[in-house]
């Protein structure tokens, strides 16, 4: 990535004002990468910025307030920061936000349904169009573009939408793009047992390890959240599938008019369930009652803490 | 030295059938893209070829369990008056676990130690123990993660394994370790393996070759305490720690739990549940004090727990097998084997 | 906690078609209760001592009483449970009432149905937490919307009860409907020479200050401490200077003006004072009539007034004014008959109203008391009235009766033979609803001394015969049809809610009907107070009222605001939000959307937190359903009280 | 204006008898405008007097049956001159809104009819859809010189729910026309009253004493003849004109239009093509009138 | 025995306490008879409802969920039923995902005296329950437990 320099550079530049400067680096195997925490000028070489950088380190702002934070974002990462910002649980003034042209990030998953498995990955080279991995004395060629997040293809902000530095050439916004609901809409279209039974069989794996949760940039109440308290009393904690499911409604209507679709929850969660898809139906209503989408303005108010007296989009029910 | 039989490939499906005539048997499947230990189906597929996403610690120690159901009753005569029966919920009958790997299975050694101890033993875990046996699968070879060999053990490490079964082409070898294992191996489909018993070792060496050097980590307790009040080495090191659970959830020998009353009406139930010591609530006390306040504290907690306060009072042993679940499944890629390694190569700052 | 259980027979209301034994029978199941009976009335005083006594008895620390809806005997139960030492909150009801045993008669289906209310009570019940009132100042003021005789009536007695009274009224004189009559029924005395003096009394009154030609803009605060913005529409003359010597109207150019003061029966000046007697006797400017205000030409009142008073670049003037209470009085007005193609719709000059016709009556009306025809000016022979011309009328949305009519049709008919004895007078009406003292007799009266010919059925047509009007109904008495010549048709019509009442409502915060009439607090049991607390009612904009009744009701709401105010501190409800302060995260969403700004951001170990202003909070609990984190929480109605009334209905 | 004004047209039953020349004058008039009328194939009664009065789903048959056919001309809306037929077509397409009752229909019938087609009269598109300014742009021999009165008839527009045209108590449309014509319209008070016509069998008395107050109350206000735009109406007051004068020893001589004979006529259509020698009472001396009247004017100009 | 087995499915009710709740004591006081379904509970403002409460309810076995609040513009708070009528719409459309049909919630507006309105709320959307059936159930902890059950029916 030839920006990655400029990038490197401009934080070393304004790393002396700053307590901390998040980005990713190398992890465990060739094929991940990790949050890196850069305080020090000698971290920043170990910066990375690749289709391995999937995870969204706005999460991270809130815990961090107070502190000078300094953080590099791909386009969907910054509609969170816009979010925080809006819900004014950081201070623009303390964040300074490094940008970058985004040509997207890996799905894991998708890799490991491709490789059958990624146990044993020794190397993994990386083009705008294909990852080569070897592994298993094997070398596998994977095409980029079948490899891509879903939030990816159909991505509107490759470039941050606010950002103090900006490294690289931008993308520019692909306005005509619109956000795919495909999925959901075919889903929907199941049969009502069909659904219902989908989402039992989903979260019957369910471990309430919370990771979806703690993975969202916009899941603020932390350890506060309604799902592990007595009062208010949601949820139990038995192991059964209609805690599970109600916990995922709770996420996904607190997260109504909020949620950017970074997808970390799904990323996040350890044995693989599909729980973004709440997420998405919800910003489907909101987009299509209120032609709102999170994460853009930071002046905006979200759709659910206002009102009109006449709401052209929706048509009450005639008895 | 146990029974030795071999199995041929074909015959996998109809012995576990056959054994689970008599036993509730568990075995991994794919549910979605994670594969996970589910009751053993012959129409549903077993994936064995990789280590489970999630371990079978659940068929002993499940996610969450009734230990009493308790009823209200009231005095006819004077209402006021409120007697509750309780009725313990002791697990039964007998499970066999198929396809779990040494490091899944030896986590449940670390349990013993805890749940088992004779002044206070655990009725519940105990029940479920002496009523499941284990058909290990040796591993060929560990993936990036793993580090059994770390925390003393190895690919084809049978502690805690009533049968380990070592995979060759086109068949296993079983060998017992207990008389649960014997009795395991009496099955018609198997015949006596002495004559694969080479190609099994052969196996086995390879995966031990196939292993990174293992750093030592006899220093690591002494070590661990040393940092214990080195806030400023736990708030790097947890920096990027989300304080989810799916470690510990994910991890053959945690075992931590809470225990929760649900009432409905005059009924109610006592159940033990999961728990994990990265979540805040974890130590949150009644006063709304937190010893642990902090993810640094917690996180400085796990680590410090399996590498240095369980082997304090446990002779040693390191309460981590080294699976390496840890690692692959956290969100943000936490390396528990770094952290370990730079708390033994940390070195206080001078004055 | 130990509860009990109290299920209400309300003699046969309930017991008729519940198992009133049966439901306390398997209360006596349910969690933490102690005690459960049926009684006969348990909202009298035997019912109430038996709870206090099992109160006792069995050291109860919660009641459950199933009977009929909270909003009916919630505050007189929650009183009992007080005398017998327990906490007012420590009270749950379950309506088995108006929500089972009256709306079905499947006694198996109403018994089960109420035993799961009383289930659903009890789990609330358990999750209550005693709760105490604060007590706050209140501003022992009053504000009195409407200046008719209702609005009059109530301001008075207020004053005079020592009360501090602003009074706002829309038209640039107070007086109302009533300052437009000329006789009232049944004493057929002077209207004018009745309320006159009143009027005066509440221009001269210390305690009273008038807000004419004015109208309510905001509304805000709650009981005790309302703040009110009143504005007073430009009337384009200096009133502090203004002497009401009329030199102005005598000399005005433009005398086109609609006279609404005499229901544009004639016309007047585009500065005028609505009538001789008006309060107050100021003039005003009628703006679209203006020539100076129109076209910038003129300019004489300016010139003739002798205190020079005149302003032409008045502009609407904002004023605040801070009361405890409110007492709304804003009238009716008359239905729009125009609807009526068959009365010819307007078309038809000698077609008109009552009240028009009251004007004409009125010896200070624009005809000076002379009955003519508005066409040609001619004394009427024939003159017929019309009744229930938008009253009891399905078709025009209009089913209620407005109850006055019958009178002062009668009134009329009498008056109008006192004006032209020569003359012959018919009334078409449906039935006569003549209830009140000498009602009856009135229009006997009318029938018998002025033999008034009354004919019972509607009229289907008029139509213009020469110079009259062909009147043409049904006699359903003798079941023969009708035709009248009429030099002059009289319709009396009905009242409908004022203008521009709902929008005023949505200021009050108070509730009205289908046909915009205010709502009482209680059909029978609250007759002059709201759903909102400091606000009462007063007069036609409750309903339809005549004189009588509306003064009534005027004393009625101020005997109200004069009770309120005998207290220097009122309590607050408890039944407000708090905030956790350990939970809270101080996102402010809560801020956001609580509708009285009762939240307020403050900070806790340099953490942002909620915080509740509990006078101020209405407990209407946004807040709470907006917290994600449930950190505030709406007292006596959390999310943990609400969740285990859905599951105790809902046990999967 | 709207050049392309196309409706499926339902003459009705009468149009082939006693108002034929109601018939004539509409599809002259509306050819003199270029709006294009198809006739319904096949068309039948509309089910109105008598079947109406005796069986309602039959009657209601009737008219599915006609809508339907309409339906099939693929054309969304019907009109007709005749407001008996209006009435019953507009309340069987009401009523077939109704589940049951539509099944009951569609039993008597062979098909299950369509009866989504909505029905105007002649009166109310050339109003509404053609515009009374646009007629007026049309006038070439203006009607000059003599007060007509227009007479609605009491089903034109009633019930009101139902029709959705005009004034229930005061229409304004054939006063309109007239109006932009160039006659000297007097407002007829009696605009909606009876005259009378379904008591014209049983009770002819009540006819005479109704059509007879009609007459009067036109003359009283000075009108030299009314226009109708109802068979029945015009029926009454032409045919049974004498019959009225003998029953109430009156002299009237009003000759009784269909408002669209005298568009006809300002329209510059002949006598003959707009049927005017089929009215009982001679227009003659009304005709002549107003003809004078133009060619004074003309000498004047 | 919540329920009257056969005869009658469970139907939660949410209103608020000075439009709708007083509707349905008009009701009552009107003698309009009315299906025994419904249980009613009560809030003070339809604002106050959480949306959540409706799927929990669903969640815990009800067949249907009717909320009504005043009329907008007529909220005793102002502003509550604006922000209620937002929320309650989200949800109505989030609830197909789940699987359940949406015409197990309704949500509408009834005022204190439309006791009328309120006899005719609750009439048809008693039996738009009835016609749906029982909505389905989770029958428990595990999703085995339910999905046997399911499979059986099919």
């Amino acid at each position: 990535m030839k920006f990655q320099e400029e990038l490197k550079k401009c934080i070393s530049d304004v790393m002396p004002e700053l307590d901390v400067v998040i980005g990713w680096c190398a992890s465990f195997d060739p094929l991940h990468a990790t949050p890196h925490f850069m305080r020090r000028k000698e971290d920043i070489d170990k910066l990375e910025i690749s289709p391995l950088s999937v995870h969204n380190l706005a999460t991270y702002l809130p815990g961090l307030r107070g502190k000078k934070v300094g953080i590099v974002v791909k386009g969907c990462d910054s509609r969170s920061v816009v979010e925080l910002l809006q819900e004014n649980l950081i201070d623009r003034k303390d964040v300074t936000i490094f940008g970058f042209p985004c040509t997207g990030v890996v799905d894991q998953s998708k890799i490991k349904k491709a490789l059958g498995h990624t146990g044993n990955v020794e190397s993994c080279e990386m083009s705008d169009t294909a990852l080569v991995i070897k592994m298993d004395d094997k070398t596998q060629t994977l095409a980029m573009a079948e490899m891509l997040a879903d939030k990816c293809s159909s991505c509107r902000y490759p470039d941050a939408v606010i950002s103090d530095y900006f490294a690289g050439e931008k993308i520019g916004n692909k306005g005509e793009k619109d956000v795919d609901y495909a999925a959901v809409e075919a889903f929907e279209k199941l049969s009502v047992p069909e659904r219902f039974g989908y989402w039992l069989k989903e979260l019957d794996r369910c471990i309430r390890c919370y990771a979806c949760r703690n993975a969202c940039p916009l899941c603020v109440c932390r350890d506060h959240c309604a799902a592990e308290s007595r009062d208010p009393h949601w949820l139990s904690q038995e192991n059964n599938v209609r805690d599970k499911l109600m916990f995922q409604v709770i996420h996904a209507y607190h997260l109504a008019g909020r949620c950017t679709e970074c997808g970390e929850c799904q990323r996040a969660c350890p044995v693989d369930i599909p729980v973004l898809m709440f997420k998405q139906k919800m910003n489907q209503e909101i987009r299509e009652i209120f032609q709102y989408e999170a994460g853009v303005d930071p002046e905006a108010t979200p759709p659910l803490l206002s009102f009109k007296m006449e709401e052209e989009n929706i048509t009450e029910k005639v008895w | 030295m146990g029974l030795v039989k071999y199995l041929k490939s074909a015959d996998l499906t109809p012995w576990l059938e056959e054994l689970a005539q008599e036993n509730k048997v568990f075995a991994p499947r794919y549910e979605g893209d994670a594969v996970i230990f589910a009751p053993f189906d012959p129409k549903q597929e077993i994936s064995i070829k990789h280590a489970a996403t999630m371990p079978p610690k659940k068929t002993v120690f499940p996610q969450s369990e009734k230990l009493v159901d308790f009823t209200y009753s009231k005095d006819p005569e004077d209402l006021s008056r409120v007697m509750i029966e309780g009725k313990e919920v002791l697990p039964e009958g007998t499970a066999v676990v198929f396809g779990g790997r040494p490091c899944d299975v030896r986590g449940f050694t670390m349990f013993d130690r805890v749940y088992l101890a004779e002044k206070t033993t655990d009725v519940y875990y105990k029940a479920r123990r002496d009523n499941t046996s284990f058909i290990t699968l040796a591993c060929e070879k560990p993936e990036t993660t793993c580090f059994c060999h770390w925390v003393g053990s190895s690919p084809y490490d049978a502690t805690g394994s009533d049968v380990l079964a070592t995979p060759i082409e086109d068949g296993y070898v079983l060998e017992s370790f207990s008389p649960k294992g014997q009795k395991l191996l009496t099955s018609k489909l198997l015949e006596n393996g002495d004559r694969w018993i080479s190609k099994g070792q052969e196996v086995n060496e390879n995966a031990v070759e196939s292993l990174t050097d293992a750093p030592d980590l006899s220093r690591a307790p002494q070590k661990l305490l040393d940092v214990f009040d080195n806030m400023n080495f736990w708030e790097k090191a947890a920096a990027k720690c989300l304080s989810c659970g799916a470690c510990a959830y994910l991890c053959p020998s945690c075992y931590c739990f809470n225990i929760t009353d649900e009432t409905t009406g005059m009924k109610g139930t006592r159940f033990r549940s999961w728990d994990n010591c990265m979540s805040a609530q974890f130590t949150m006390e009644a006063s709304g004090h937190n010893p642990r306040p902090t993810k640094a504290h917690r996180l400085k907690n796990r680590v410090g727990h399996k590498f240095s306060y369980y082997p304090g009072i446990h002779d040693g042993v390191i309460s981590c097998c080294g699976c390496g679940r840890c690692i692959k499944s956290c969100p943000v890629g936490i390396d528990i084997r770094e952290i370990v390694q730079e708390a033994i190569n940390h070195e206080p700052a001078i004055g | 906690m130990k509860i009990g259980v109290f299920v209400c027979h309300c003699g046969s209301n309930i017991e008729a078609t519940v198992d009133t034994a049966a439901v306390a029978a398997a209360a006596r199941q349910f969690p933490g209760v102690a005690f459960a009976t049926d009684t006969m009335y348990t909202c009298s005083e035997p019912g109430q001592d038996e709870i206090v006594a099992a109160i006792k008895e069995h050291n109860l620390g919660g009641v459950v009483v199933a009977s009929c809806t909270p909003r009916m005997h919630e505050q007189t139960f929650r009183r009992t449970v007080e005398r017998a030492g327990l906490n007012r909150y420590l009270f749950e009801m379950a309506n088995i009432r108006e929500h089972v045993s009256w709306i079905g008669k499947d006694r198996e289906a109403n018994t089960n149905k109420s035993i799961d209310l009383v289930r659903m009570a009890t789990e609330k019940l358990t999750h209550n937490r005693p709760l105490y009132s604060k007590k706050f100042d209140i501003n022992k003021r009053v504000l009195v919307i409407g200046g008719g005789v209702a609005g009059i009536q109530a301001a008075l007695d207020c004053a005079d009860g020592g009360l501090e009274v602003v009074m706002v009224e829309k038209t640039s004189t107070i007086g109302g409907k009533m300052a437009k009559l000329d006789k009232t029924f049944p004493t057929v005395d002077c209207s004018s020479c009745i309320l006159g003096p009143r009027m005066v009394d509440v221009a001269q009154h210390p305690n009273i200050t008038l807000y004419a030609y004015s109208e309510i803009e905001e509304i805000n605060g709650y009981v005790g401490n309302f703040e009110i913005k009143v504005k007073k529409k430009a009337t384009y003359v200096d009133w502090d200077l203004c002497t009401g010597c009329g030199i102005c109207m005598e000399k005005c150019p433009s005398k086109k003006a609609t006279d609404f003061f005499n229901e544009g029966i004639g016309k007047t000046t585009a500065i005028n004072i609505p009538f001789p007697q008006a309060i107050p006797k100021k003039a005003k400017i009628d703006p679209a009539f203006c020539t100076k205000l129109t076209k910038g030409k003129c300019g004489v009142c300016a010139k003739v007034c002798p205190s020079g008073c005149i302003n032409y670049e008045m502009q609407d003037e904002f004023i605040t004014e801070k009361v405890g209470a409110i007492v709304t009085a804003t009238g009716f007005d008359l239905f729009d008959w125009s609807v009526y193609g068959e009365y010819g719709g307007g078309r038809y000059p000698d077609v008109i109203t009552g009240l028009q016709y009251e004007r004409m009556l009125s010896a200070s009306g624009p005809t000076g008391g002379h009955i003519k025809r508005p066409s040609d000016g001619k004394e009427p022979k024939n003159i017929v009235f019309i009744q229930c011309v938008g009253s009891r009328d399905k078709s025009v949305g209009r089913p209620y009766c407005t109850g006055f009519c019958c009178m002062y049709t009668a009134k009329q008919a009498i008056l109008t033979k006192d004006h032209l004895p020569e003359s012959q007078s018919y009334v078409f009406y449906m039935d006569i609803r003549a209830i009140g003292k000498l009602y009856d007799e009135f229009t006997r009266r009318a029938m018998e001394e002025y033999d008034t010919k009354y004919i019972r059925g509607r009229v289907s047509m008029i139509y213009p015969k020469g110079d009259k009007l062909l009147v043409r109904g049904a006699d359903t008495l003798m079941g023969s049809q009708v035709e009248v010549d009429a030099d002059l048709v009289v319709l009396a019509v009905g009242a409908e809610a004022a203008a521009g009442a709902s929008k005023l409502a949505e200021k009050l915060r108070i509730s009205y009907d289908t046909y915009g009439f205010y709502m009482e607090g209680h059909p029978k049991l609250k007759p002059v107070e709201t759903n909102t607390a400091g606000v009462y009612l007063a007069g036609a904009c409750q309903g339809p009222k005549d004189i009588p009744s509306s003064v009534a009701q005027g004393s009625a709401a101020a005997a109200k605001v004069l009770g309120l105010f005998s207290k220097d501190q009122l309590e607050s409800d408890p039944q407000v939000s708090i905030v956790d302060i350990k939970r809270c995260i101080g996102c402010g969403k809560c801020i956001k959307t609580c509708p009285y700004g009762a939240i307020k951001e403050t900070e806790l170990r340099g953490m942002v937190k909620a915080d509740v202003i509990e006078t101020i909070c209405q407990g209407c609990g946004i807040c709470t359903s907006t917290c994600p984190q449930g950190a505030v929480q709406l007292q006596h109605f959390t999310d943990n009280q609400i969740l285990s009334e859905v599951n105790a209905l809902c046990q999967f | 204006m709207n050049t392309s004004l196309n409706y499926a047209y339902y003459p009705g039953c009468s149009s082939t008898g006693t108002s034929i020349e109601y018939d004539m004058s509409s599809r002259a008039v509306c050819a003199a405008l270029d709006i294009q009328l198809n006739d319904v194939p096949d068309w039948s009664c509309c089910g109105s007097t008598p079947a109406h009065t005796v069986d309602h789903t039959l009657s209601s048959a009737l008219s599915a049956r006609n809508l339907d056919q309409v339906a099939s001309m693929g054309l969304d809306s019907c009109i007709t001159p005749c407001p008996s037929c209006l009435a019953n077509l507009k309340t069987a397409k009401h009523r077939m809104e109704d589940a049951g009752f539509r099944d009951k229909v569609n039993n008597l019938l062979d098909k299950p009819a369509n009866t989504q087609v909505g029905t105007k009269s002649v009166l109310q598109i050339l109003v509404e859809d053609y515009g009374v300014e646009n007629i007026k742009k049309k006038v070439v021999k203006p009607l000059t010189g003599r007060a007509v009165g227009a007479y609605y008839g009491c089903i034109l527009n009633r019930p009101a729910e139902l029709m959705q045209f005009d004034d229930r108590e005061h229409p304004m449309a054939m006063d309109n026309i007239m109006e932009a014509l160039g006659a000297t319209v007097v407002a007829f008070p009696l605009k909606v009253e009876c005259c009378g016509a379904s008591f014209g069998i049983p009770r002819k008395d009540l006819v005479m004493r109704l059509s007879g107050k009609l007459l009067d109350t036109a003359k009283g206000i000075g009108a030299m003849a009314l226009v109708t735009a109802c068979p029945l109406c015009q029926m009454n007051l032409d045919m049974r004109q004498a019959q009225v004068n003998n029953a109430n020893d009156s002299h009237h001589d009003m000759p009784i239009f269909y408002f669209t004979q005298l568009m006809g006529l300002a329209l510059g259509l002949t006598e003959k093509e707009l049927g005017i020698d089929k009215l009982c009472v001679s227009p003659r001396t009304v005709l002549d009138a107003m003809a004078s009247e133009q060619s004074v004017k003309e000498r004047a100009a | 025995m919540p329920v009257l087995e056969g005869t009658e499915l469970r139907i939660v009710g949410f209103l608020c306490n000075w439009c709708s709740y007083g509707g349905a004591d008009t009701a009552g006081v009107g003698r309009f008879k009315q299906p025994t379904d419904l249980r009613i509970i009560r809030v003070p403002c339809s604002g106050r409802i959480d949306p959540l409460f409706i799927v929990k309810a669903m969640m815990n076995g009800a067949d249907g969920v009717l909320v009504s609040g005043c009329h907008p513009r007529d909220c005793h708070y102002s502003e509550g039923n604006f922000y209620a009528r937002r929320r309650l719409e989200i949800i109505e459309k989030f609830l197909p995902i789940l699987g359940y049909e949406p015409e197990r919630f309704a949500y509408t507006w009834v005022s204190a005296s439309e006791g009328q309105r309120w006899q005719e709320v609750v009439t048809s959307f008693t039996d738009q329950i009835h016609k749906l059936g029982p909505a389905p159930k989770i029958l428990g902890p595990q999703a085995s437990d339910t999905l046997s059950v399911m499979e059986a029916a099919l």
